[in-house]
Formats: C-alpha cells, structure tokens, sequence
C-alpha cells in the first residue's frame, strides 16, 4: 500500500511541478506581452526608430548561422553517432564540445572580433555576427544529434543494413527520419538562443542596421531585435521612449519565437510523413 | 565630390569629400547615444552613405581603431599608454558630466564631497551619519573598467578605492533600474539618462546644469573622444565635423543630456 | 557445389567465447538447418555469415568464411554487396516505423527500383510469398507496427524476399507463426531451395526435418555435429546429439 | 545498373567523407578556441602568481592584484543552486511531458518550454532584476537582494528548457515494451518511472543536465544583472558577490586586449572551462554510479 | 470454480473490430489454451485481461470481464494490484536494460521486498524455476541485453515467477525456445497449475493438447469454439476448427 501512496504522491508532485513550470510561462509571457503588445503598432515598425531593420536583420542572422552550423553540427553529431570508433579520441572530443558549451558567449564574442573583425577586417557585419553564433551553436548541435541518432533502436539499423543498404542510405531513410523530433529540438533550442544572443553581436554585428530596407547584403551592420532590447535598456538614450521600444521590442521578440517555433514544426511533420511513409496509426 | 548629395542649407565644409559609402564606430557605451544621433543625421544628409556602429567599451573601440578595422573608436577616457604609438588622434567632441543619484526615499537632497568620499570607501554606511534618517546605505555603482567610475574615483574620491561592499551593474539603466527600487541605495550615472524614477543630489550645495559645468562650479565631468588612426579624411571627416559642428552641438548635445565641448572653459 | 565454407570460426563477446573454432560447408541450392539449446551460439553464427556481428562493439572474429570462394572478412570485401546477397531475417521481428507498402519496397527502392508499377508488382508478389497478402492488401499504408507479431514476421520475410538474395539466413522465422503460415513459410523455403542457398535457425525438429538437406547441432558454441538430416535424426554419431533430439539432454 | 551502383557507393564514401570532414572541422573549431583562450590566459601567469591567482579575493587590477577566487566560488555557487533547483523541477516536467501529461496538456506545455527557450537572456535578467531581486530583497531582509540565490533562481529558470526537453525525447525513445513489462508486474506508474524508465534514458537525461549545467555556468548577461558584481567573496546567498562571467562580461570590454588585465579575464574563461568540463565528469560518474544498479 | 468470465467482449483498434463479441470462462487452477491463426486477436484477447489494452491509444473497449466476480473494467478497480495479480509473458522477450539479477529482483523489490538474503533467494529459485539458472548464475549481474532470445524469453519468464501472481498470461511462452527448455517450460506450468489459473497462447497445437485443460479455436477475432481440449482437438464441433487442426486450411 506504500507502493499506491508513493504513486498517488508523486502524480500530485509531478502535476504540481508541470504547473509551476506553465505557470512560470504564463507569468513571463504575461509580463512581456501585456507591457510590449500596446505598442506594436506599424509605426513601431516603420517609424523612425522603427525596428523592421532589426526584425529582418534577427531572421537573417539566424538563418545564416543556421547555414553555418547545421551541417556541420549534423555532420559530426552523426559521425559521433554512427561512424566513430569507440575510443579515447572520441570520447574526448565528445567531452571538449561539452565543455565548450559552457564558454561564456562573450568569450566567442571576442573571438569572433578578432577573426572576423580585425583579422579578416569585415568590421561589424551580418556576417560575421552568424558565423561567430554558428560557432556558438555548434556544440550544442553536436550533442543532440549524437543523442537523438543513438536513440534510434538497434534493430532498425539492422534490419537496413541486412538489406544491403549502404549506411547513408540507411541513415537518410530510417535513422535520421526516427531521429527527427530529437534534431527539431535541438534546432529549436539552437535557434531560441541565437534569436535572444546579445553579448556576441554586440562585438561582431554591431548595433545599428542598413538604412536600406531589408538589405540582404552579408556585409551590412546587423543589429537584432535582441541587441536593441539590449541597447534600449542599458542605454535608454534621452528623448527617446527607451522604455516603450524596450517593452515593445521584447514582446516582438517572443511573439518572433513563437513563429518560429510554428515555422519548424509543420515543415518537420511534413518532413516525417514524407520520410516514414504514410504512417497513420 | 558630394556636390549633388549635400543639402542646400548646409554649409559643407570645403576641404571635405565624401569617398567611402561606409564608415564605422565603435567603443564607449556612454557616448554611443550621442554619436547615434549624429550618425542618424549624417546619413539622413548624404543618402548612399552607411554609418555602422557598435558599442562594446572604450578599450573595444581603441583596440579596433588602432587595428584598423574600425574607422572611429569612441572612448570615455584618453588613449592609454599601450597604444599611445599607434597614431591615434583625438577629436575632443562633448562632455560628459556625471550625476549622484540616490533613491526617492532618502531625505539628502545635497551631498558634500567629504560625504560622498566616505560612504563610497564605506567608512559612512547609515545616511543617519550624514543626516538622513536612519537606514542603511546601499552603494549601487559601476564596474572597475567603468569610464564613469574612474572619473568618481579620480574626482570625488581623490583616488582611493570603492568598497568591496559596493554592488555592481554593467550598465547605466540597469543602475538606476536598482537604485530606484532599493532603498537607501546611491549611485552614479552619466547625466544623459537621469529618470524621474531616482533622485539627483547637489554636489557640495551645486546642481549640475550646464551652465555650472561650464564656468566650474560642478567638478563631475569627462571628455568625450572620438580618436581616429592618422588625420581624419574624407567621410570620416566629414562625420567628425558634423559632430563638431556648432549646429550640431548647439541642437543636441545638450538635448541629450552632455555640454556642448565649446562650453568649457579651460 | 560449396556456396559457403566456414573454416576454424572463432568468436568472442568481449573475452566470453561464443562460438569455438567452427568449421562448416553448406552446399548451392540446400537447405542446412542449425538446431541446438538456446544460447549455444546458433544467432551469433548466422550473424557472422553477413558480417551483421561487425555491428556490435568488443566482437572478435577469428577464421574464415568463404563464400563463392571469397573470404568475406578480406579487407576489401564489400559488406554492402555481400549483405544484398546474402538476405536475413531476424529472431524477434524488426520492421521498420513506415507502412507496410513502404517497409517491402524499402529494399528495391535502395537498390534502385523508382517505376511505381515495377514497385507495386515486387510488393505484392513479395506479400505474397510470405503468406501475408491477404491480410495486409487493406491496409499497406498504414504503419507496420501495427500489425501481430505474426505478421511481422512475415513482413519481414515480404521484405526479404524482395531483394532477392542469393542466400537467405532466417533465425527461427517462424517461431511466431501458427501453423498454417508456417507451412506456407515452409512451402516458400522448398521452392526457394531451387534458386537460393538457405540456412534456418529451428527450434522445431520436426521443422528441420521437414525443410532441411542437411541439419548441423550446436552445443555450448562448438558445432558437435553435421550430417544429412535424417542421418542426423535417426542414427546420430555422437551421444550428446543422441541425448538432445531424444529430449533426454540437460 | 552497375552505373547506378558505382553512385550509390559514391554516395556513401562521400557523405562518410562529410561527415568526418565535419567532425574534424568541429575538433579544430574547439581546438582553435581552446587553444586561442589557453594561450591568452596562460600568459596571465607571466605576472601573476599561479597561487595568488586561485587562492587570493582580492581583484584590484590597478594596483597588480589579481585573485579570482572570488569569482570561480560564486560561479560553482549560483551553477550549483541552478541545478539544484532547475535540474529536479525540469526532470520532473519532462517525466510529466513523457508519461504522465494527458494530450491537451502535452500539446500545452510542449510548444510553452519551447518558447522558453526562445526567450532571450537580456529579458530574463530584466525579469530577474525588477521581480525576484525584489522578491528576495523583502523577504530575506538582505539591503539589495543581489547574489547567488537570486541569480541561481534566474538560471534554473534558463536552463528549464534544455532539461525539459532533451529529457523528454529520452524518455520517449524507449521502446514501449519496457513500459509495458513493469506495468505488467503490478508495478506502479511511479516505480515504473523511477527504476526503469528513468534508468533506462540516463544516457539522455545526463546529457541534459549537463548541457543545462554548462548553459548556467556560461550564462552572462542575465546572472550579471542580479548577481551584484561586488568582488566580495561569497558569504551568503542574498549578498552582492561576482561570478566568472559577470566579471568578464563587465569588464572584458574595456580593458586592452594582450593587457595583463585582459589576459586574466580569458584565464577566467579558461578557467570555466575547466570547471565546467569536472563538474561533468563528477554528474556522469555520480549519476552512473547511484541509479544504473 | 470460474476465475475469469467473459461476456460480450468488444475490442476495437480505432474502427477496426480486433475482437467480436467474445464470451469465455476460465476455471480456477486450469489451463486454457488459445489457438488460432496470426492476427486473430490472440494476444489482443490475452492483453485485455489485465487492461494492457489500455496503453494503446485510440482502443474502445465493450463488455465484461470479470476476475473473481469483479470487473476489471469497473471505474473502481485497482489496475496496479489487478496486473500484479494477473501476471503476463510477453510474445516477444523484453527484458529491462538492467543485469539479470535486477530484472528478476525488480518485481519484488518494487512489491517491498528489500532483504538482501530474501532476494537472493527468490532470483535464485525463480531462475531455477525458468530453467536458466546454470546458464547465467556466472552472469548474474551483467546485463540482460546480452542474453540469447531464448535466454531472454526464459528471463521474462523468472521474473514474472518472482512476484508469484495468481494468474498467467502467456503469450507463445516458448516460441524462442529450444526443445529442452520448451519441456521444462510445460514441465512448469503442470506444476504451476496446481496453485495458478493459467492462460497460454501458443501455435503449436502438440503444446497446446500436452499442457492444456481446455482450449479456444479464435479466427478473424471471433471465438469459433471452446471445449475440453482432446475434444476440441479429437471432435471438434466446427467446421472451421476441424479445418484449422487438420492444416487444411485457407
Ligand atoms: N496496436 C494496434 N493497432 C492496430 N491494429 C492492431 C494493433 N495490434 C494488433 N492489431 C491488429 O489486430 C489484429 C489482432 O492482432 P493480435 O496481435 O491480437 O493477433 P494474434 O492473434 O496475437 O497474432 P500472432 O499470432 O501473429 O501474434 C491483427 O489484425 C492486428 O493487425
Ligand atoms: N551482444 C552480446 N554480448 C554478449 N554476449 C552475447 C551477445 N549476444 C549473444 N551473447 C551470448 O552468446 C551466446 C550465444 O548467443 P546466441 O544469441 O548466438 O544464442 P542462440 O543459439 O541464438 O540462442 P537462442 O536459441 O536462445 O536464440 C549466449 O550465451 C549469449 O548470452
Ligand atoms: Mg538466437
Ligand atoms: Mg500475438
Ligand atoms: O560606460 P562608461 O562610460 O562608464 O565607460
């Protein structure tokens, strides 16, 4: 009966911790939403400290850094996974790139700067802003996609393999496809922190943006949704509602993620289904 | 040359051009602000030019001048001894006076320098002891690498060091973001950003005004530079001038909270 | 003729030994099935005729195996090819998370096949080679696992048979089957016997028997004895063979 | 087809060939950094004493004195008061997540600890700064409310996410007869979390707790807004002390790079590094050791 | 006496019908065989007597089953204690990713037991009592995973044993297994059946006539027929059973 009391226990614990989680959401989003969404109006865009430069220069970046580090992070997550010999080698790059991930961003900020700013001599620019959040995200890319492809049980590798599939037909149409829903979350938690990273742009993408409308040239000062959140607060500049586009950019911001977060998971449903077949249950 | 591009009320001054499309900034946070608006207005008179600007320090900004790989970088404080011969030259371009604030609850409305020297060592740490009512004092102030809390140091404090008991924030706002919601907290902060949110002291009996940063009467101030690698020359120039410009200074360096650097009296 | 021909095959999981210098040839177009306790090592033989066993960490391989005179553990052996040739199915099935249509035409798609009809065509005969198409003709794109686990199986045989191979390894395959599809399935092997070289895992003597050319008994992973099956069943050389098919073993 | 086949085995050499490609690209890119924050900050040592540097609070750069003690305790403080708080609460969620949570409120909380991931820092910090320190600040009666509590709280907040998450696709990748064998038993659903599932997806889970570890620890600009930024060394959990990060961040900027005081700082990042990468290999072989048996 | 009774059972798999309208009772201290084709609602049966069923997302479930005179399908009942009572082998061997010892300790541990010497005891006697003992009494506390799928079948099977259920469901118990370890499964379950209600689903009909009392004929997810089971197999009253037996079926 201790069994049943332990049980009932720990339901009520677990409930009560998944509330306290969604309730620590709503709060945040209540916060934000309800201070930031009264002024989001067009001119908060396209007036003269209007932030559509920064809305587009935050997708761009991202999306560049995505490009940067996405194959890469797969890549080696996946030779981790699937190709690497168990050995002394292996496990310690496994163990750098976690270390890595502890590195303060501004320590890749800097690296960043003098790579791509002093010793390339791009200055502040779009570009070299993504290649330094590439940098950043790399480690963590690494880890899930080694942990999502080794999750994928034993047997579906087999049953490929023993086919005659070669191993990369066997990871495009089996392994990556099972492992999908684990990539998307490590996307997800990859893009979540290149959209809110402030600290490495300030030193590689500057904070100011092309006066020319959703300018796509890489080498355009890229200053994001988030570094002007940053700037607003830090800085609040006399004369200027520093306080409404602090408010407003950060409601942005989140409703930002929010698309973002759609954007990824209907096209990786999709994905799955093409992938697995059409696999209704 | 920029004959077609300059606007016609502007008088252009005649030995500058505009060549390159695009120019950058970086350094100081303080004067970042005002060299925005600048920037802002510059652009706006010579559409097809880009002005690209960053913060990140005063020492980010004379590290990447002195490298090249900024045109301008913005300092709070005078070149320092490491890259005095790398060749960068100073444009002086505003002043940057600084403010005691302190929170609304605290009864002093002025704060002598003696006062202001021992709570900041934290020899003083009731405001009983310099006549306030009796509750702790909360010193809110600026990182060791503060160009703003060097010049505390150097001015109010005679070069003696804050107290390890001194709390710390990285930015202005968020300093007076905690100074306005701690009680009986005090802290300094440019006087650009003064909110109504906290409260600002007088200083040995005198209020900062212009006018009293000018003839000398409030000590608390910094220059402002803008260095460059070699002489300034063509858009970079032309920027710096803009700057400096009498239209200029008169419209908004003190609309923003800095004195105009003419204003100064040697 | 010899298809394969294991010679001195040693295997170790990391230092426990599973199986102990084996030595075997299985003919062209025969049926051998491998009978003995469970645990005695028949799995990790099989395994190891399609280098499935390179899959797991800490194995060692000594010996060789030769098929079509080929060492098939050279270091220039192409382990894809081979394993087209040499086609398994599994002890506990595994189909893949897709359809059923998905899971038969996985193999000829890998291998090359796109013309839809062409796909549709292997799909079907492979379905109904391995007794299931009936059952599963309503339902081939809905997921694979939802079906039995008899129907599984024989998935997995469909799956199989539509790569052909040349030799077919099945580790018990019809261990989960009742007995009207595993007389199907055993009807398939005889007629398959004509084209392929086949090598069963049976815990059904009465199935060796049945299916098999020749049956090889393994004990504690040393192959104790070989021979034509109803040699093997009825006049066994050895006592330990003797004492296992009368039950009497253990 | 013997076109065909040359292709397809051209195709898997190649994509091998990438993938190792990428795997060394990735080793150097870490090398590369490594090697460039060691060699910044061992140069430290060329003026600082190595004893001085981890046994001595004392930070006065001006005056040559650099101890970083101060820094490196309240930096294993507020990660070890994140973990504490944030890795149980995110543990839980996920388990929640995975096993518990009818449909609705799956499809609820899932896309919800998404977004939290998506929030930036400068917005926790803010959050952290005008709400908990408050908070803290009233109900501890401490004069500011800055410290290790206040940003430990700010952090397990940060690394919810990742725990949440990560966690949760481990449990979901377990086959379903685990579940079932328990379950079959007369286990209960906790026993059946606890023992088997759990277990089962530690290799998972570990990897959360330490991704989420190594995001507290490398959190900057939110811990640099509540943490206090005093170089005091830490005495209590609501006093204004420094981690790390906060140090560097505040004065990384403004100070000249190759300068003894800005090679300290990268010793400092270094130095987290290295913190970072025992207290991983403390998590692994604790949490191996307590619940594989 | 009747330990289970049946009435009207209704399983469907979204708007597929798995099982029409199934009434069956089954004695105390007896054993009942299900035979049938694959995919003919056997193991669906088998799992809806200890609400395993109710894992499955999407299944609706219609009628009675009544344990002792209880329905399992009332709101009130204790799931946990019902499946610690009704005990259940699975079809296919699954082990926990535990050591040997651990899986079979598991079952009673989490039902209290935490003596040390208790523990050792029963792992050993319910090993003994699977016959694997000899075979992992060396391996005790490796892992599990490593086993052979017979040895994993019989693991399973131990560890039902240790938490001594009142009644068991058996899923091909022995489809894995060896000849040897097949008796001395059927050796167990005789003996078992003087203190258990047992419930086996098995293909091989000379199983189902050795160990069983009565046997059920399932086809398409309908009860064909239930009887004493040397008539069902000797006389069986339908056509379809007869059909089925004698393997001229389909
Ligand atoms: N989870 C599921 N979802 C949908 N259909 C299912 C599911 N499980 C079983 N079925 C279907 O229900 C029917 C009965 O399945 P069941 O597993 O009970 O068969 P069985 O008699 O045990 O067969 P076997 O001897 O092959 O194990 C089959 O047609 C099967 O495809
Ligand atoms: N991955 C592994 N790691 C360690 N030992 C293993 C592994 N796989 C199998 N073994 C051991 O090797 C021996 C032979 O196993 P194998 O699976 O070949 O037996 P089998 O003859 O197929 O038995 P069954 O009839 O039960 O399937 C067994 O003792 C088994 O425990
Ligand atoms: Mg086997
Ligand atoms: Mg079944
Ligand atoms: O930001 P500062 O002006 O204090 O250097």
């Amino acid at each position: 009966m201790k069994a049943r009391h332990t049980d009932r226990f720990a339901s009520i614990m677990l409930w009560l911790g998944a509330l306290v989680i969604v309730g620590l959401l709503v709060a945040f989003l209540a916060l934000i939403l309800v201070r930031g969404l009264p002024y989001l109006n067009p001119d908060f865009f396209n007036g003269p400290d209007g932030v559509r430069g920064q809305l587009f220069n935050s997708f761009y970046l991202l999306a560049l850094s995505l490009a940067f580090s996405l194959p890469v992070g797969l890549g080696a997550g996946i030779y981790l996974a699937e190709y690497a010999p168990k050995n002394k080698l292996t496990d310690l790059i496994r163990l750098s790139t976690e270390s890595l991930a502890t590195v303060p961003s501004i320590v890749f900020g800097l690296f960043g700067m003098i790579i791509f700013v002093n010793k390339l001599g791009l200055g502040f620019t779009i570009l070299g802003g993504s290649a330094t959040l590439a940098l950043l995200n790399l480690p963590i890319l690494v880890r899930v996609t080694e942990e999502s492809l080794r999750a994928v049980p034993r047997s579906y590798r087999e049953a490929s393999l023993a086919l005659g599939a070669t191993m990369w037909q066997t990871l495009r149409k089996v392994i990556l496809p099972t492992a999908l829903p684990g990539l998307i979350t490590g996307i997800t938690l990859v893009a979540g922190r290149a959209l809110g990273e402030t600290a490495i742009l300030i030193f590689t993408a500057g904070m100011n943006v092309s006066r020319i409308p959703f300018d796509v040239n890489p080498l355009a000062a890229g200053e994001t949704l988030a570094v002007h959140l940053f700037a607003a607060k830090s800085n609040p500049l006399p004369g200027t509602n520093a306080d409404q586009i602090a408010d407003g950019t950060a409601a942005l911001l989140i409703i930002m993620v929010i698309v973002f977060n759609l954007f990824l998971t209907i096209p990786s449903r999709w994905l799955q289904y093409r992938l697995l077949g059409k696999n209704r249950e | 040359g920029c004959g077609q591009t300059a606007a016609p009320t502007t008088p252009t001054p005649s030995a500058t051009t505009i060549d390159k499309k695009t120019i950058s900034a970086a350094g100081s946070t303080a004067l970042q602000p005002l060299v925005k608006i600048a920037a802002d207005d510059f652009m706006a008179k010579n559409p097809g030019v880009q002005v690209n600007l960053s913060g990140g320090g005063s020492f980010t900004g004379l590290n990447n001048v002195a490298s090249g790989s900024v045109d301008i970088g913005n300092s709070d404080v005078f070149v320092t001894d490491e890259l005095k011969d790398k060749g960068l030259v100073d444009h002086q371009v505003a002043v940057a006076p600084f403010l005691i604030i302190v929170n609304k609850d605290v009864t002093l409305d002025n704060i002598t320098k003696a006062q202001l020297s021992d709570i900041f060592t934290g020899k003083i740490t009731n405001w009983k002891d310099v006549g306030g009512k009796d509750a702790k004092i909360s010193i809110i102030g600026r990182a060791k690498s503060s160009g703003s809390r060097a010049t505390i140091v150097k001015i109010v404090m005679d070069g003696k060091d804050f107290t390890d008991a001194a709390a710390a924030q990285d930015s202005t706002g968020n300093l007076i973001t905690g100074v306005a919601q701690t009680p009986g907290s005090i802290g300094y902060i440019d006087a650009a950003y003064l909110k109504d949110t906290v409260k600002a002291l007088k200083y040995n009996g005198v209020a900062f005004s212009a006018d009293t940063v000018g003839n000398g009467q409030y000590p608390i101030y910094a220059l402002e530079h803008m260095y460059t690698k070699g002489a300034a020359t063509g858009t970079v120039k032309a920027l710096l001038d803009y700057i400096t410009s009498p239209e200029f200074q008169d419209k908004n360096v003190e609309k923003s909270g800095f004195v105009a650097i003419n204003k100064l009296k040697k | 003729m010899d298809k394969i021909v294991v010679s001195n095959l040693d295997l170790f999981y990391g230092d426990q030994q599973a199986l102990k210098t084996i030595s075997l040839a299985m003919a062209e177009k025969s049926v051998t099935a491998l009978i003995g306790p469970s645990g005695c090592g028949k799995s990790t033989f099989l395994r190891s005729l399609n280098r499935m066993q390179d899959l797991i960490p800490n194995v060692k391989i000594l010996g060789q195996v030769r098929i079509d005179g080929q060492d098939i553990y050279a270091d220039d052996t192409d382990v894809v090819l081979l394993r087209k040739r040499v086609g398994m199915v599994f002890q506990n099935p595994n189909p893949f998370p897709k359809s059923v249509f998905e899971n038969v035409a996985y193999g000829p798609r890998i291998h090359g096949e796109a013309d839809k009809k062409r796909l549709n065509e292997i799909v079907e005969t492979s379905l109904h080679g391995a007794a299931l198409w009936n059952e599963v003709k309503d339902r081939l794109h809905k997921s694979a696992l939802g079906l039995s686990g008899g129907q599984q199986q024989r998935l997995c045989i469909a799956r199989l048979l539509a790569v052909e191979p040349e030799i077919l390894l099945m580790d018990e395959p019809t261990s989960a089957l009742d007995p009207i599809s595993t007389m199907k399935i055993e009807e398939l092997i005889a007629e398959l016997k004509n084209k392929y070289t086949i090598i069963i895992v049976t815990h059904n003597m009465y199935q060796a028997s049945r299916v098999s050319d020749r049956t090889a008994f393994f004990l504690n992973g040393e192959l104790i004895e070989e021979d034509v099956t109803s040699n093997l069943f009825t006049r066994p050389a050895m006592k330990k063979t003797e004492d296992y098919i009368s039950g009497r073993f253990g | 087809m013997h076109h065909r086949k040359a292709w397809v085995y051209f195709n898997d050499r190649l994509s091998r060939y990438l993938f190792i490609s990428s795997a060394v690209l990735v080793s150097l890119i870490i090398l590369c950094i490594i090697w460039f924050v060691g060699m910044q900050g061992f140069s430290t040592f060329r003026q600082v004493s190595v004893i001085d540097f981890f046994t001595s609070s004392k930070w006065s750069p001006d005056s040559g004195q650099f101890g970083a003690l101060t820094f490196i305790a309240g930096s294993i403080g507020t990660t070890l008061m994140a973990i504490v708080i944030g890795g149980p609460l995110g543990l839980a969620g996920a388990v929640f997540l995975a096993e518990i949570a009818p449909p609705w409120m799956r499809a609820i909380m899932r896309p919800a600890t998404d977004l939290f991931a998506g929030i930036p820092s400068v917005v926790y910090g803010y959050v952290g700064l005008t709400v908990i320190v408050g908070f803290i600040r009233k109900s501890t009666n401490s004069s500011t409310g800055y410290g290790v509590l206040a940003a430990g709280i700010v952090l397990a907040i940060m690394i919810l996410p990742t725990v949440i998450s990560l966690s949760e696709d481990a449990l979901r990748s377990l086959p379903g007869t685990y579940n079932e064998a328990s379950l079959a038993l007369g286990a209960t659903r906790w026993q059946t979390i606890h023992r088997v599932l759990v277990p089962a997806a530690l290799p998972g889970i570990l990897t959360a707790i330490i991704l989420a570890m190594a995001r507290a620890i490398g959190e900057t600009m939110a811990v640099q807004m509540v943490i206090g930024n005093s170089p005091r060394l830490l005495s209590s959990l609501v006093s204004p002390t420094s981690t790390l990060t906060s140090n560097i961040v505040m004065e990384m900027g403004n100070t000249p790079f190759g300068s003894t005081w800005n090679n300290a700082l990268f010793l400092m990042s270094f130095i987290l590094l290295i913190i970072a990468l025992v207290l991983i290999i403390l998590v692994r072989t604790a949490v191996r050791k307590g619940a594989v048996r």
